[in-house]
């Protein structure tokens, strides 16, 4: 095991897999020499070269859809955009081209690419720099969408996405490139599909993904101290979604809080909302709890951005409701 | 070029004139449904292109790809015609197994990778398959046809940039018949000749008239030699003209019966056959006679086919969508 | 009263709009000369002329960004996109643009565009013209979308919409078009606000917006022959969302059917799910059903688009699993 | 030009220097959030280009526009400095009440019209305001500020072909500064001479030394007189280099020192100032002077106004996001 920060657990699953298949490139700004943002790709220019760790010019719908055409004729590219508000400018490129591919050809041919990105907010970047996109990708048929909480999946999925033969959506998170887990130093994979139950609980169960799963963790640790014992479901793939997952702990525990960062109504907790009815309506003992950011672009200043978007306390008082303690 | 060569590039552009005309017909019989874009007038431009290309020989083929008036430059590349029109069916037995449809006619046993309803969609795919090719150090090459309005998509700009930049392996087709539907290409773009516009990005680029299959062939030849020995991207341009609506609705109340008139007189398939005619490689009862043999073949091979194919099964609505069969190693679902 | 097809109710809307105030213009691809691809343009460039009624090129994005700028110095673009799929292309400036200049700009400026597209499958337009993406501008903090049902509110709500100082999306639907209904020669407005009850019921209700709507009141009509009386609200605004009158139509009914053409999960649906937890779950007899579309891409052939996307039939199914029948 | 003027904008462009080396500092005292992306280095652009502009003149000025790196465009168009340091503050009395921050200053009173932070969006935003003008038969004209780039993005080509068919009176000015964040020109574009790339819509254009104002000064007059006069849109190009990194967390690994020695002898304070100097219009000491007076006004003046305001209410969150008084004949709700 070794103490593995998220963006250097990308990294490695980087390297292994570009030693591994020459078929294996990587694009987006700033990620060869630069090394990335993030550091996610730092040092791979230097040992791969940049004819397979290709910093691109600004143009994210077609570097997109070349790492598309590329990966329609046996490439496996893995494309970084730098933030997922840019991903609005991609949005053509992978859901009119790269989800359909398959299906319109009749199973002919596969887009194998992975498109990783950071979205949701981190310290003020305001407006245009803020976008959770996370539904938009979820609601479109054709992709995969996955949401690793932390280095031990963000290594373990970004591996099984490049191997995998299916558009994948990888959504990181600013606030938690720096987070820290023991990994093992030995080659695994993660799954890309499958809730998993991140912290048993019997009273209530706390559902979140990407980055809201650690307001869940904190969430229930607050509720431990009152005595209230929350489960915590990290979704992990929102698409395609874990049902079953779902259905299980809300039959366990009977009362459930979903907490996200979407901006605005139609997020991905509407759908597990939407999920609860339709699956388990007849286990619940109260109203399932909604917590959301607050419907309005993200604003610069701190206060108001700190207003705008869930923390962990929003998460615990979102659980005393569902337990009818206020 | 043999005489045999020129007699099959004759006769296959006749045969693509009237499978058109045919899938005309099934459209207004409503065999066909969705929309249904017709090449007639711009054969020379695909036949004369992919000849010069590697096509018919599966995957050693270059990548072909366009837009959603695909038809032709599908079977020119090796998709067998009776598929195509099983696809404009909606049949099992289809192109892309009835999922497509007219606009999305796929054959990748041919490399022909599509068939794409948004406008300027196949210039980055272009681009991609040529990174592809490159990287794998074959000798392949990428061709994209689109026609003139599509320059005008934020993606050829950003394509033509990268595809010069990474020295791809990329040949552009512009198949410009000054027509974007309903809007003359004066009315929505500055610089008219197209072949002019890749000077933003130092690309090479010629323009060529798109009427003449012999004029197209000797050009793209160089084009295309260029592309594959190494040195970067080529941007051609060829002027043409499409004699039907954009697609089936449309009454061409845009353009004038003169206009038409000219640009028929110089019909692709007029200019060639009178040349053949003139070389005494053919006669005009040798066109004749082909065009029945094309018409009893397309009725009772094509037509036939794509009538008596199974329609996919309900069941199956769901295939496609992602691997079906996909490694639990990479897939799962997660062991608990 | 006249009978008036929902295109040429949207042509009448144009033209009064731009004979009243001059800095009403339109533009998109083949809306002046060709009078635009269902004519809800025709005779306007005749009529105002070339700079007030804009041809543009095939550039999306580009053309939306030049509407928004023109609408932030007082001009009243209509911005027409073909069709909803090629509206992709255009989220960077709907999204990150229109959407959020007037709270980035600390309310110094608004973008008063309207942009209309039809959204939705029609006879066979296969995977890349059938997008019907409501969803992604209902969760987008910043803009109203609206989904007029039939020529009086496609009249009525366009013209609101060109009034009104914020973004406003109008979805449209290709099988629409031609739908005719009588509405009054005088001039009248339709708010952009409020759903509305279209047909008045006691034992269930069913929920719909844009197309869905008729598919609702199809279902109701043989719902009426087995002796049972839906209620039918058309949702008309789909932001901002009319919560109250989805509570009261359902603690009046206490069984509910929404019915949405979206392609997959995290839609429309979804949130009027999450809603109905939130606001009414105490009123419910029974499991809220959702009928959507199926989660694959709109395939070609036919008989397969036509089980991919949900029918009055379906609603009606519906209906009956939610009143216990099935 | 008088002597007065040119003292003037000497002044200015120190006080720019300044202003953005303050804000670096309250950036490291962690008064100001988000991302900063400073001028340092290009003054003689904005300074020269925006001099030729009609600005300071409220709602008569040209409309201005650029990306994130924003304040010095702002404040020379006309925004009061010390709001502009509120807003890093993120306070309510700050250009955009706080809402935006650094990549969002907006002054609507001054037609100062953002502050982006998506790199290609401006362009088509200038467009739009120009088209606006020119419908309103005003003789403004839309003045677009953007980087290297961003040229690559589809907005760009997208634009300029819009802007030209329609004769739009917009001035696109190009800071090549020759990096986009880490990514030297020359590995992301095709054509290195920005100006050249409008080749692609037959738009005049122009190159010229970004670092020394009064060649900035006259280049762009002429360009301003050219769009002003109705003939068209203007694509005109500054060489240039920004000294600091892209952002505050950049460690400039990707160009060598020597580089930027090279540029720093060419910086656009000094050779102004040595200019005026030698003219006799201005001594060493009264840049001196200047100095002290402008940071006494930063600190006492503008620092101190951020740092007092007040930030905005939480209660207010809501505000801003649709029309806050909406007219319910439009905005309803429906009546039942
Ligand atoms: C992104 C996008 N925008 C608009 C359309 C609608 N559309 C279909 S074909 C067409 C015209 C294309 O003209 P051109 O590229 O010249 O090709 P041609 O039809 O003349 O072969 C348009 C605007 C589309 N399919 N995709
Ligand atoms: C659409 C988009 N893609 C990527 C980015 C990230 N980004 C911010 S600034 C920048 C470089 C821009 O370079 P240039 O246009 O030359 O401006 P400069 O910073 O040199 O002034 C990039 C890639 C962005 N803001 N927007
Ligand atoms: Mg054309
Ligand atoms: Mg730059």
């Amino acid at each position: 095991m070794a103490e593995t920060a998220y963006w250097e657990a990308i990294r490695r699953a980087h390297d292994e897999e570009m030693a591994n298949d020459k078929m294996v490139i990587c694009m987006g700004e700033d990620i060869g020499i630069a090394g990335g943002t993030y550091k996610a790709t730092s040092g791979l220019y230097e040992k791969y070269g940049e004819e397979r760790v290709i910093d691109t010019p600004i143009s994210e719908n077609s570097y997109t859809g070349i790492g598309i055409g590329a990966s329609m004729v046996g490439m496996r590219p893995i494309i970084e955009i730098m933030s997922i508000n840019f991903a609005l400018l991609a949005l053509d490129t992978l859901i009119n081209a790269a989800a359909k591919i398959r299906y319109m050809s009749g199973g002919q041919l596969q887009c194998p690419i992975v498109m990783r990105t950071p979205g949701g907010t981190a310290h003020q970047l305001a407006a245009q720099h803020s976008a959770r996109l996370a539904r938009m990708f979820m609601s479109t048929s054709g992709l995969r969408v996955v949401t690793p909480r932390g280095p031990l999946d963000a290594y373990g999925m970004l591996k099984s996405a490049i191997r995998s033969n299916d558009p994948v959506i990888i959504i990181e998170h600013e606030q938690m490139y720096n987070l820290k887990e023991d990994i093992p130093e030995e080659e695994f994979f993660r799954p890309l599909e499958g809730a998993e139950v991140v912290r048993e609980g019997s009273d209530i169960t706390l559902i979140g993904y990407n980055y809201s799963v650690h307001l869940c963790l904190e969430a229930a640790k607050r509720l431990e101290a009152d005595g209230i014992s929350a489960e915590v479901l990290d979704l992990r793939a929102l698409k395609p979604l874990d049902r079953e997952s779902i259905r299980k702990t809300v039959e366990k525990t009977n009362r459930v809080v979903i907490a996200e960062e979407d901006e605005a109504p139609v997020g991905v907790g509407a759908e597990i909302m939407a999920i609860i009815l339709e699956d388990c309506f007849y286990a619940l003992d109260s109203q399932p709890v909604r917590i959301h950011a607050a419907d309005v672009p993200v604003p610069y200043n701190a206060k108001l951005e700190k207003a705008a978007i869930p923390n962990a306390d929003d998460v615990y008082q979102g659980a005393l409701k569902a337990l009818g303690k206020i | 070029m043999k005489d045999a060569d020129k007699k099959r590039i004759l006769r296959e552009m006749i045969f693509y004139r009237r499978f058109e005309d045919r899938t005309f017909e099934a459209y207004m019989e409503r065999k066909i449904g969705g929309f249904l874009h017709l090449y007639t007038g711009q054969e020379a431009v695909a036949t004369g292109v992919l000849e010069m290309a590697v096509t018919g020989q599966g995957q050693k083929n270059d990548y072909v790809v366009t837009g959603y008036r695909d038809h032709v430059h599908a079977i020119k590349t090796g998709a067998p015609a009776r598929e195509v029109m099983a696809e404009l069916y909606g049949k099992e037995t289809g192109s892309s197994k009835g999922r497509g449809g007219s606009m999305h006619i796929f054959d990748a046993s041919q490399n022909f990778m599509g068939g794409y309803a948004l406008v300027g969609q196949p210039f980055p795919l272009a681009a991609g398959f040529a990174l592809g090719a490159k990287h794998k150090g074959s000798d392949q090459i990428a061709i994209c046809f689109l026609g003139d309005g599509a320059n005008n998509q934020g993606t050829f700009h950003e394509t033509m940039n990268m595809a010069k930049v990474w020295n791809l392996p990329v040949l552009f087709v512009c198949e410009n018949n000054q027509y974007a539907i309903g809007t003359r290409i004066e009315r929505s773009t500055a610089v008219l000749d197209q072949y002019k516009r890749v000077c933003a990005y130092d690309m090479e680029a010629s323009q060529h008239d798109g009427m003449d299959v012999d004029v197209v062939m000797e050009a793209s030849k160089k084009a295309i030699d260029f592309v594959r020995s190494g040195k970067g991207p080529y941007f051609i341009e060829f002027m043409t003209y499409r004699y039907r609506g954009h697609s089936m609705s449309d009454a061409k109340g845009y353009r004038t019966k003169e206009e038409e008139a000219e640009w028929e007189k110089r019909d692709p398939i007029k200019i060639y056959s009178e040349r053949l005619i003139k070389e005494g490689i053919i006669s005009q009862d040798d066109i004749k006679a082909w065009e029945k043999e094309i018409d009893d073949e397309i009725e009772n091979d094509i037509i036939k086919f794509a009538e008596e194919s199974p329609e996919p099964k309900v069941e199956d609505l769901t295939k496609y969508v992602l691997d079906d069969n996909p490694d639990p190693r990479w897939i799962g679902p997660l062991q608990k």
